[in-house]
């Protein structure tokens, strides 16, 4: 077995037309796990009733279930019993009308959502508490507090782990190859299936999602750098 | 025809448990050599990454930026097929060692990268002082290390550690795509032979979701018992 | 009381340190260990004259290849390969199990000498690997369908329809070569290499997919474990592919396959490989369907 | 005898010690004086090999090592003979009291750790912490620590014992407890060097005082030479500050 440069050039564009469903797989977890992730953080920070341990509890089970495992079943049990709900509910579409990708992204979104949650709370735990007693203080509302005071303090604080967790979701995309959606992994062992050069496959495929990951990285980076010159500058 | 009777039974539920145990400890072995070969590994990198000669820098920078930007997966999959053409050049025949050698070295190198950088950190968290402290009272520099900073560094490390711990756990599961026999491989197999997966899934789900809740309060547990403040 | 306490405590510190080093020595003497039995006892065969041979098999195609409850190896590829070895007392067989995709990887990486997966041939892989000249088992493979579905009866039916496949597999060569010549509409192809069998049907009955491809036997065997007495898959149209399965062997190692072919021949002509096909599989598929 | 020759130092191409040189017979005790950045401090560090001179000798007793070139084993042998009081305490965080004391002794002098155990005891006595033998760093007052920071150089019965400052990170409050502890170290014959900012201390305890500006000692001679009649200018302008300073803090 030696190395293939034409079969790794034919995989890494195979790899590379797939892209965007990658970034379908990851771009809208990333999006959802802030919207709700931050929601859910000011929840369980500012301990509403209810929902907060609600929140607590589905993020200590959801956080325990490797992905391979909660993709396994969250496929299964769509493809068993989507259309015996949807029909109860006369939503009038059938499983086939919907593209197995949405398993994944509902799969990697709530993954995003308690990772993101979980970043975020601590960064509100870090900001010091005398900032939100001197905003009161001060006369602003909760909600100024919280949108002018701890938000843009705890914001440097939570930059590094969101990083790491948005560079998590990109990598566990690729493992939605076992409920057989084809994105960039797949995408470039499709030209090996013929010539069984999946080395340059599994190459080809690592280097795309190197070049996606470090370029995540340097981004934020050099938003978490601005962020703290600005800190600078203010003290 | 109900979609949830065809597909899941208390009773297939009960059967499997049984089935699926056995398999635990090779889940449990890739852990354990990941951690331990991990845990060495780490060190002798965050150790070079700080004190090594310059010219180690870029390679090692490299190495840990592959190893953190790409899926686990994958990295078996190299680890599996290129390792061994790697070994040939060096004169080694490593095609026929068992496949879950390579998982073991796959999951070490990946553990490595990801503990070389926390430890990294946490070395460099530790205040010079202590160091310089050690050296005044007329310890070695290794012996400085051994005694004083690297405690330290590792109480600062312990957090970090816990969760990289439970996402190593979690990551095992990815070994049975290469056929490895491992809890979830197994699950894999019992599907297989009795047509129903679902509830092996659900029980591997059940056991990882305990696993990690009790890990976080070991974690939790060894944080407080090893506090010197 | 508390001078021993620290005088202990200075000891564990080091009976622990010991502990570690010794627990690394003994990881890393395990894993050289683990590296060493293949060679070890390919070394100690090859004294008592006999050959290791690597056999790489799949886990989990029920009744070729798969686990049984107790997590043994079992099926009928391991059946027939039992067989073989017992006409070829010069090789002993070792089994080592794969995902399929990794299969012939796996023979192409040197890391196992016969390939067992019911392989078909075709153009892709004769060139690449060397198949053996017995069959051992028929492999006539239809269009399988949703018994409520009625709509499509032959390949020209497929064209825009989803078709449930996997990566490396015979089917999938096939309708991929049927696309290239239907380039206007082709076939979509849904590649899924892990799929279980609940999995499958599921899919096809609730129309996930809306067909795929496989043999007589294989639909009897998930209608019969999924259809509580009905049947929830039909098969319809002519065969796709009707040929045989071979087990496949690295280009250079023809002396292992002319052996294990004579032994084939050998197991047909005394009927033995009819008997093993009845036994596992239910019928005699070793010949025609 | 210690005798320092000709130490020069530079941070980044900024000259810090220009050619600094001092002599220490033993049993003294040598306060060292001088503003801020007057390089007193790297001074210090630079004799036990903390920091690296670019250039000097140093010779404890009758060896000599140059400190740019001296060897992995003559800087272990120059830091056996002589112990640290540090700034900011700088105590061992994973240890106890007790082990912060033993450490030295045990790990470097290879001490047998009854014999160890016995010794910082003794010297927890000594310095009126024997309460707190088993508390952690983090649980004591910094006049405490820095108290432990002293037994722990002490105990190693070194040639000389080097102060960094030993009182100014302190709460003021806390001083006294501490500088009644060096006096002890001080009564009882063994060699100091000590840098510090306690003039009246300084004046008291110590038998030798150098005054350092930019880098260069400007003037030394015994406590009345100096505090009584300083000869050169800077020196007059310091303490003048410094008296002034300290007067009122009395007052």
């Amino acid at each position: 077995m030696e190395f293939n440069a034409v079969y790794f050039w034919e995989s890494l564009q195979s790899g590379l037309t797939y892209l965007p469903r990658t970034m379908e797989l990851t771009g809208i977890p990333i999006l959802c796990g802030f919207v709700f992730g931050i929601l859910f953080a000011v929840v369980r920070v500012y301990k509403v009733s209810f929902f907060s341990p609600l929140i607590a509890v589905f993020v200590v089970i959801y956080q325990g279930l490797p992905t391979v495992v909660a993709l396994l079943i969250f496929n299964l049990m769509f493809m068993a019993n989507f259309n015996a709900v949807s029909s109860s509910l006369s939503l009038g579409i059938t499983a086939a009308q919907i593209d197995n990708i949405w398993i994944g992204i509902v799969v990697l979104s709530l993954q995003a959502i308690c990772n993101i949650e979980e970043a975020f709370r601590g960064a509100f735990y870090s900001v010091d508490n005398g900032q939100h007693a001197a905003a009161l203080s001060v006369g602003l509302t909760e909600v100024q507090t919280l949108r002018r005071i701890i938000l843009p303090q705890m914001l440097p604080v939570a930059l590094p782990m969101v990083t790491n967790n948005i560079v998590g979701i990109i990598k566990n995309s690729s493992i939605v190859v076992a409920i057989g959606i084809t994105e960039v992994l797949a995408g470039a062992s499709i030209p090996a299936s013929k010539t069984y050069s999946f080395l340059e496959s599994y190459i080809a495929a690592a280097l795309i999602y190197w070049v996606l990951t470090a370029c995540v990285e340097y981004t934020f980076r050099r938003i978490e750098l601005r962020g703290r010159k600005y800190r600078r500058q203010l003290a | 025809m109900n979609g949830v009777g065809e597909f899941f039974s208390w009773s297939r539920f009960v059967d499997d448990i049984p089935r699926l145990l056995p398999y635990l400890p090779v889940t449990l072995g890739i852990v354990a050599y990941a951690i331990i070969l991990g845990v060495f590994l780490g060190m002798v990198i965050a150790l070079l990454r700080i004190h090594g000669q310059w010219f180690f820098q870029p390679f090692l920078r490299l190495y840990i930026s592959f190893m953190r930007g790409t899926p686990m997966l994958v990295q078996i999959l190299i680890v599996f097929y290129g390792l061994p053409i790697v070994l040939q050049a060096l004169g080694i025949e490593a095609n026929r060692w068992d496949k879950i050698v390579f998982v073991y070295i796959a999951f070490a190198l990946n553990e490595g990268a990801f503990l070389s950088e926390i430890f990294r950190s946490s070395i460099l968290s530790v205040p010079t002082g202590q160091m310089e402290a050690a050296l005044s009272v007329g310890l070695t520099r290794w012996q400085a290390y051994r005694r004083i900073v690297l405690p330290q560094a590792i109480r600062i490390a312990l957090p970090s550690f816990g969760t990289d711990f439970i996402a190593l756990f979690h990551g095992t599961s990815l070994a049975f795509l290469i056929g490895v026999v491992d809890i979830m491989g197994r699950a894999k197999t019992l599907g297989a032979s009795t047509k129903h997966a679902l509830e092996a899934y659900l029980f591997i789900a059940l056991l990882f979701i305990v696993a990690s809740a009790l890990l976080r309060l070991l974690f939790h547990f060894l944080d407080r018992k090893l506090s010197y403040t | 009381m508390k001078k021993e306490f620290l005088g202990l405590v200075k000891r564990k510190q080091e009976v622990l340190s010991v502990c570690i080093l010794w627990t690394m020595v003994v990881l890393a003497i395990g894993l050289m260990a683990g590296c060493g039995t293949e060679k070890a006892a390919e070394n100690s065969s090859s004294q008592s004259t006999a050959k290791t041979i690597i056999v790489g098999t799949g886990n989990a195609y029920e009744p070729y290849c798969y686990l049984d409850a107790d997590g043994n190896l079992v099926g009928y590829e391991y059946e027939v390969l039992k067989a073989v070895n017992e006409l070829l007392p010069q090789y002993k067989f070792k089994y080592q199990i794969y995902d399929f995709s990794n299969v012939l990887l796996s023979l192409d990486a040197g890391k196992i000498d016969i390939g067992a997966h019911q392989y078909e041939r075709n153009d892709e892989r004769e060139r690449k690997y060397l198949f053996g000249k017995e069959s051992y088992t028929t492999y006539t493979t239809y269009i399988t369908v949703s018994t409520a579905n009625s709509s499509i009866n032959s390949l020209d039916d497929l064209q825009g329809k989803r078709v449930m496949t996997s990566t490396g597999n015979n089917t999938s060569y096939l309708l991929e070569k049927y696309n290239a010549s239907h380039a206007d509409n082709p076939i979509i192809l849904v590649y899924v290499d892990h799929s279980t069998d609940e999995e499958k049907s599921a899919g096809l009955k609730n129309g996930i997919w809306d067909a795929t491809v496989m043999t007589k036997r294989d639909t009897a065997k998930l209608n019969r474990a999924f259809g509580n007495g009905q049947d929830i898959l039909k098969q319809v149209g002519q065969p796709i592919a009707t040929s045989q399965t071979y087990f496949v062997f690295s280009k250079k190692n023809t002396e292992l396959q002319e052996a294990v072919d004579g032994a084939i021949k050998q197991l047909k002509e005394s009927g033995r490989l009819a008997e093993i096909s009845r036994e596992v599989l239910g019928d005699d598929y070793t010949e025609r369907e | 005898m210690i005798e320092i020759k000709d130490v020069q130092k530079s941070f980044n191409g900024q000259s810090v010690l220009k050619k600094v040189s001092l002599q220490v017979e033993d049993g003294d005790v040598v306060a060292v004086l001088g503003p801020s950045g007057s390089g007193k401090t790297t001074f210090l560090r630079c004799i036990n090999f903390l920091e690296h001179a670019d250039a000097g000798e140093l010779s404890i007793g009758p060896k000599t090592v140059d400190l740019n070139r001296a060897s992995k084993r003559e800087i272990l042998a120059v830091r056996r003979k002589t112990a640290f009081v540090f700034q900011n305490y700088n105590l061992f965080n994973n240890k106890t009291v007790l082990e912060n004391i033993m450490e030295g002794l045990v790990t470097a002098r290879k001490v047998p750790v009854k014999a160890a155990r016995e010794k910082a005891e003794e010297s927890l006595v000594w310095v009126g912490l024997k309460e707190k033998r088993d508390a952690y760093p983090a649980q004591l007052s910094g006049g405490q620590q820095q108290r432990v920071g002293i037994a722990r150089a002490v105990v190693l019965e070194p040639e000389v014992i080097l102060f960094d400052e030993p009182t100014s990170a302190m709460d003021p409050e806390l001083v006294g407890e501490t500088l009644e502890v060096i006096r002890k170290v001080a009564h009882r014959g063994i060699t100091m060097i000590i840098v510090t900012h306690e003039m009246s201390f300084a004046r008291e305890i110590a038998n030798k005082v150098v005054f350092m500006d930019g880098g260069v000692v400007v003037e030394e001679g015994t406590p009345e030479e100096i505090f009584g009649h300083p000869k050169e200018e800077r020196t007059k302008k310091f303490l003048s500050r410094f008296i002034n300073a300290e007067s009122m803090y009395y007052i």
